[in-house]
């Protein structure tokens, strides 16, 4: 459940120089959905919020227990606590030739190389197997060996590689791009039922963009509905629906039921 | 919503005999074997990595398969045709793709795009003002909107691109028209102006075959609902079995046996 | 007539170079723009014209087709006209040697084409297999240079120097207007979408080839006619140059992007600025620099990031 | 299949049977100056081939190190000959060569033009400014030391070969070790492998262009000097043949132009069987021209074996 701690902070951000600017404030724990019809803008604002996007105007931060940090590009973001699986696994995931350790140790390049001025930049193999196999265990992973290229895996298998990368930092919060996408049903809800351990278990946060309405309406407890490259409305938990979700993204709101205004 | 039960006595312009295909390790199609008839939409259903796609590109003869063989109006395919199969080879049995991935050519007009591959190797230039007017008339029944036949298609907006290649796909006069996920980036509008063109085009004698996740769409268009799931074809529905409550059942049904 | 222009659009950076340099020359050299010196200017320009335009169909047919074999195979051409054809046989009639230069480069082409799209290795690797092939094949026929060539090939550099220019003219003339100039930019452009539209990308891409190795006999035949001789050691010095011609004049290596106006048009430049220096008096050696940094800039000129940055005023994606 | 996996594997085998060969086909083969003097020559072609390499896994190619080879072989002499000790000579010469390859890598990531030209052009203009300093005529030569450390007749402790030997030998343990085990190895083939996906595991593009790049020219400089303790005197057409050597040695080693695939370990062996491919042609009395011929036709037909660019379906 969410904490009434702000981390992630979303300061008047401009998607488009004739768009509203969007500010939102994200409480430690909480799982955030971005929905809408496509190229809406909901794309646009999680790339922002990861730092791979510069916003038009307004930006984002991440305040933990060692700091406020202002993101302004990707390595902030990265420094900061933050970790982002893109949404095109073959286009901007995977390394297709590459071992699955290869595609996996890049996530952490702290933990996995040493460190400082006249021995650093080199491979911890022992501390990437450990890794590896941690999360081969913990997310069921199906390969030969850590050296199998990882085209050889299925969708979904690349899919929890690609993620124990990103978790292998350790980080704060989880910004996933339609992390089920090409996945199937199977695997899909051992993504979800990670996701919920993530938070519950590991404390992290997450902000989750999905095609796929109902895995919104089943993770969420806030969804930022997008339409013209602006936030259209926010739906709570107790009013997230299929339907309700399908009505906003199509720009019919419901005025009744952002009565009750309640504190997040 | 009309779903006349359209008959299954209309003659298969295309079908496969238990292919199967795989990549790796991943087994994307295996034993399928489905018919698809004139003047029906056959819809393709599935989550995604159901194998939808990979059955698309099979029948448009992208991909080869390894098992089974793609039957045209002319019998099945010999084992020689079936190792040399090309989209050049399945257009001249009259079936064309939309892919998934809107691809135009950037430097190239929005004339040019929609006749690709219409001209001959070394003869058979159409003239230019003859080539706008043909690409000109197929646009025309897609979308109501106003695209400079000149302008050169890179620099048009995402969606405008997607009727682009749509219209493509109308260019050849197919026989079977296939849709591969090609909705996505159209609005409402131009969503509606290509389902009832689809829908004409059935009418005619067409048929078409519509890979899409998007269950609200297949429900409005298709006569006959094929679903997917892990490379198997589980189910077939037509006409008023067409419901959302039907489908989902067989979604989800089989989502928890697998 | 409208895409000549549109053409030399897309040259822009030549285009402006070749104003710059042509103005130069004419206040500096105008003995070079005379009207009865003009025939010799262009029999010295028009080798590295051709081997550019003869660079260009394989690059503009993409998936990073390149054809370095350019040089080497004028050189073999040239060679095997006069060693073989004009000495050995004694078949010194344009008749014979006209259509042998083309039909030889045609095959060379061909061969390229065969290894880059048939055997599908990558086009820079195959073509730098059959650049040495052709390269030693040359020199093992002709170690030394061997002449004479008969004096209607000779008069190709002279007063006949526009001839070959304008075969090449006529060759690409026929080729934009029948579909193959539309096939070449369709699957430079996007291949994808032209196999899945059915075009016979392999075949096409082929053709290019071909048509480049046609261009290079003309080349061939030009280089011939301004040397006097064959000579197996010159040939090979013009792959780079041609490349670099047609980056100049605007050819994209990305593919599907530019012409044959472009490719000539860069080497028109670079002929210029050799004249230029050469007049000027400088070293030789200041020529080798200006090229080089003639290229980088043009390249850089050319670069779609500039451009993008040019149009939005600012860039997309947060930098590292 | 098999062959396709282990390409690294394929050449070694290939360097063993091409020594089998010229062992029974050509005589004094296996004489001891005509193993050292292969042994140096494949040395040196390692060198300017490590740096080629490591640009060809990023998906890059460098058309500059001929020249960079003949402007650090003329430089070197040159400025030596001025009253630079030689070894602040040979100093400057590398930060030179390495920041040219810096430039060029800088230029051609940042600019997202083709490697292949702007190489081209710095690498021209770089041997020009060199040589319209020198105006042609480079003096000066190397130091003893220098020519002791490359030439065949040397011995290096209780080894029968020159200290470059060892010396390229160590040199290539340490860029494998660099690649398969470090930061910046790994950057190196992620980056080849999916240029796309790299940005996204903190891997700056621009700057890993611009060490390999840098890199490959610092070879090609240290390759120039080196030749100059191997001819004697200096000329700027002297790297004339690394052109497509460095090319010919890292695709024969199994280094794909396309990125992400291949490494030094085969271009060691791409290297020797090169060497000893032209020192077996020559020993059968074939024609330099034709030697070179047959290089080509084998580039080809190795590439052709296990070097295919795959169909364009798969792209779709």
């Amino acid at each position: 459940m969410p904490d009434d701690i702000t981390i992630l902070a979303v300061h008047d951000l401009q998607l488009l120089s004739d768009s509203a600017p969007i500010s939102a404030e994200i409480a430690r724990g909480a799982v955030v959905g971005l929905a809408g019809l496509d190229g809406h803008g909901q794309a646009e604002f999680i790339e922002s919020l990861s730092g791979m996007r510069a916003p038009v105007s307004g930006g984002v931060s991440l305040s933990h227990s060692e700091g406020t940090f202002p993101i302004r590009n990707y390595n902030d973001a990265a420094h900061a606590g933050l970790a982002y699986l893109p949404s095109d696994r073959k286009k901007n995931g995977i390394f297709p030739m590459l071992g699955v350790d290869d595609n996996f140790l890049l996530g952490n390049v702290e933990g996995f190389f040493t460190q400082g001025f006249p021995k650093g930049g080199w491979l911890k193999t022992a501390a990437v197997d450990a890794s590896l196999e941690s999360f081969r265990k913990d997310l069921s992973i199906s390969f030969a060996t850590p050296k199998t290229p990882i085209r050889n895996l299925s969708g979904g298998n690349q899919q929890k590689v690609l993620l124990a990368r990103i978790m292998a930092a350790n980080p704060q919060v989880l910004l996933l791009n339609d992390p089920t996408r090409g996945v199937d049903i199977g695997t899909r809800h051992a993504l979800y039922a990670y996701f919920r351990r993530a938070v519950d278990e590991l404390g992290m946060t997450i902000v989750l963009l999905s095609t796929e309405l109902d895995e919104l309406v089943e993770l969420c407890d806030r969804v930022f509905v997008f339409r013209d490259h602006a936030v259209f409305e926010e739906l709570e938990q107790n009013e997230l629906t299929l339907n309700r979700l399908m009505q906003s993204m199509f720009g019919q709101s419901a005025p009744a039921a952002k009565q009750d205004g309640k504190p997040l | 919503m009309a779903n006349s039960p359209k008959s299954t006595s209309a003659a298969p312009v295309l079908g496969c005999r238990a292919i199967s295909k795989r990549f790796g390790e991943t087994q994307a199609l295996s034993g399928v074997s489905v018919d698809f008839r004139a003047g029906c939409v056959h819809s393709v259903l599935g989550e995604n990595g159901s194998g939808k796609s990979t059955l698309a590109k099979a029948v448009c003869g992208i991909l080869s398969v390894d098992e089974g063989a793609i039957v045209t109006t002319e019998g099945p395919l010999s084992s020689s045709a079936q190792a040399a199969i090309s989209p050049r080879m399945m257009l001249s049995h009259g079936v064309a793709i939309v892919l998934q991935e809107v691809l135009v050519v950037p430097n190239r007009s929005v004339a040019d795009n929609i006749m690709l591959g219409q001209e001959g190797l070394l003869r058979g230039r159409l003239p230019r003002d003859e080539k706008n007017d043909i690409a000109r008339d197929i646009l025309a029944r897609l979308t109501d909107r106003d695209i400079p036949m000149d302008a050169l298609a890179g620099g048009l907006p995402l969606h405008e691109q997607q009727l682009i290649v749509i219209a493509r796909g109308f260019a050849s006069r197919p026989r079977v028209l296939i849709l591969d996920e090609s909705t996505a980036p159209l609005d409402l509008a131009d969503r509606a102006k290509l389902f009832k063109a689809l829908k004409s085009y059935c009418a005619e004698g067409g048929c078409v075959i519509f890979v899409s996740h998007r269950m609200v769409e297949i429900i409005e268009l298709s006569d006959h609902v094929h679903i997917m799931r892990n490379g198997h074809l589980i189910a077939e529905l037509s006409g008023d079995e067409i419901t959302p409550e039907h489908l989902l059942e067989h979604l989800t049904q089989e989502g928890a046996d697998a | 007539m409208k895409s000549a222009i549109s053409s030399l659009i897309e040259a822009k950076f030549a285009l402006a170079l070749f104003a710059v340099l042509a103005t130069l020359t004419l206040f500096l050299t105008p003995g070079r723009f005379a009207p009865d010196a003009l025939g010799t200017t262009l029999g010295l320009v028009a080798p590295l014209m051709l081997a550019a335009i003869a660079a260009t169909p394989v690059i503009l047919a993409g998936r990073e087709g390149i054809d370095i074999s350019i040089g080497p195979m004028m050189g073999l051409i040239s060679v095997l006209v006069v060693k073989v054809l004009i000495l050995d046989w004694g078949l010194t009639s344009p008749f014979a040697v006209i259509p042998f230069a083309l039909i030889l480069g045609g095959a060379i082409g061909a061969l390229n084409g065969l290894l880059a799209v048939v055997l599908r290795i990558q086009p820079i690797v195959a073509t730098l297999g059959t650049y040495l092939a052709l390269a030693g094949l040359s020199t093992w026929i002709l170690p030394a240079p061997k002449g004479p060539v008969p004096t209607w090939l000779t008069w190709l550099s002279e007063g006949g120097s526009i001839l070959p220019l304008l075969g090449a003219a006529v060759i690409w003339a026929m080729v934009k207007r029948s579909p193959l100039h539309g096939n070449i930019m369709a699957i430079g452009g996007e291949d994808r979408a032209a196999y899945a539209a059915g075009m016979q990308v392999g075949l096409i891409r082929t053709c290019a080839y071909v048509l480049g190795g046609v261009f290079a006999g003309i080349a061939a035949l030009s280089l011939t006619a301004l040397l006097g001789s064959a000579d197996a050691q010159v040939g090979p010095n013009y792959t780079l140059l041609a490349i670099a011609a047609a980056a100049l004049g605007g050819i994209s290596l990305a593919g599907g992007k530019g012409g044959m106006i472009g490719a000539a048009l860069g080497a028109i430049d670079i002929f210029l600025i050799q004249n230029l220096i050469t007049y000027m008096n400088a070293s030789p050696f200041f020529l080798q620099i200006a090229y080089g940094l003639l290229l980088v800039v043009a390249v850089c000129m050319n670069s779609e990031v500039i451009a993008a940055r040019l149009r939005s005023g600012k860039t997309a994606i947060g930098a590292l | 299949m098999r062959l396709k996996k282990n390409k690294t594997m394929v050449a070694y085998l290939m360097v063993a049977a091409i020594f089998i060969c010229g062992a029974f086909g050509v005589e004094g083969y296996i004489s001891t100056f005509s193993i050292r003097a292969m042994l140096v020559i494949s040395a040196l072609l390692i060198i300017a081939a490590s740096g080629q390499t490591m640009v060809m896994l990023i998906g890059g190619i460098d058309l500059s190190i001929p020249f960079v080879v003949g402007f650090a072989n003329v430089a070197v002499a040159q400025l030596s000959s001025e009253g630079l000790p030689f070894a602040v000579a040979m100093l400057v010469v590398l930060v030179m060569g390495t920041a040219v390859g810096a430039l060029n890598g800088a230029l051609s990531s940042a600019l997202k033009v083709h490697p292949l030209i702007v190489t081209l052009g710095t690498g021209t203009a770089l041997l020009g400014t060199v040589l319209l300093v020198t105006k042609g005529y480079p003096t000066g030569s190397a130091p003893d030391y220098i020519s002791d450390f490359v030439s065949i007749g040397k011995s290096f402790g209780p080894l029968p070969v020159p200290a470059l030997v060892p010396a390229v030998a160590a040199l290539a343990l340490l860029l494998y070790v660099v690649e398969t085990k470090s930061l910046f190895g790994r950057r190196l083939f992620a980056l080849g492998a999916n240029p796309l996906a790299a940005p996204f595991v903190r891997v700056s593009p621009l700057r890993v262009w611009m060490v390999a790049f840098g890199f490959s020219a610092f070879s090609a400089s240290l390759t120039g000097i080196l030749l100059l303790g191997f001819s004697g005197a200096a000329f700027a057409d002297i790297g004339r043949h690394y052109m497509f050597q460095t090319i010919a040695a890292a695709v024969i080693g199994g280094t794909a132009l396309s990125g992400g695939q291949g490494g030094i370990a085969g271009t060691v062996a791409g290297a020797i069987a090169l060497t000893q491919l032209n020192t077996i042609l020559i020993g059968l009395g074939f024609d330099q021209s034709l030697v070179q011929a047959f290089l080509g036709l084998l580039i080809v037909a190795v590439v052709a074996v296990y070097g295919r660019q795959p169909h364009l379906r798969t792209a779709i």
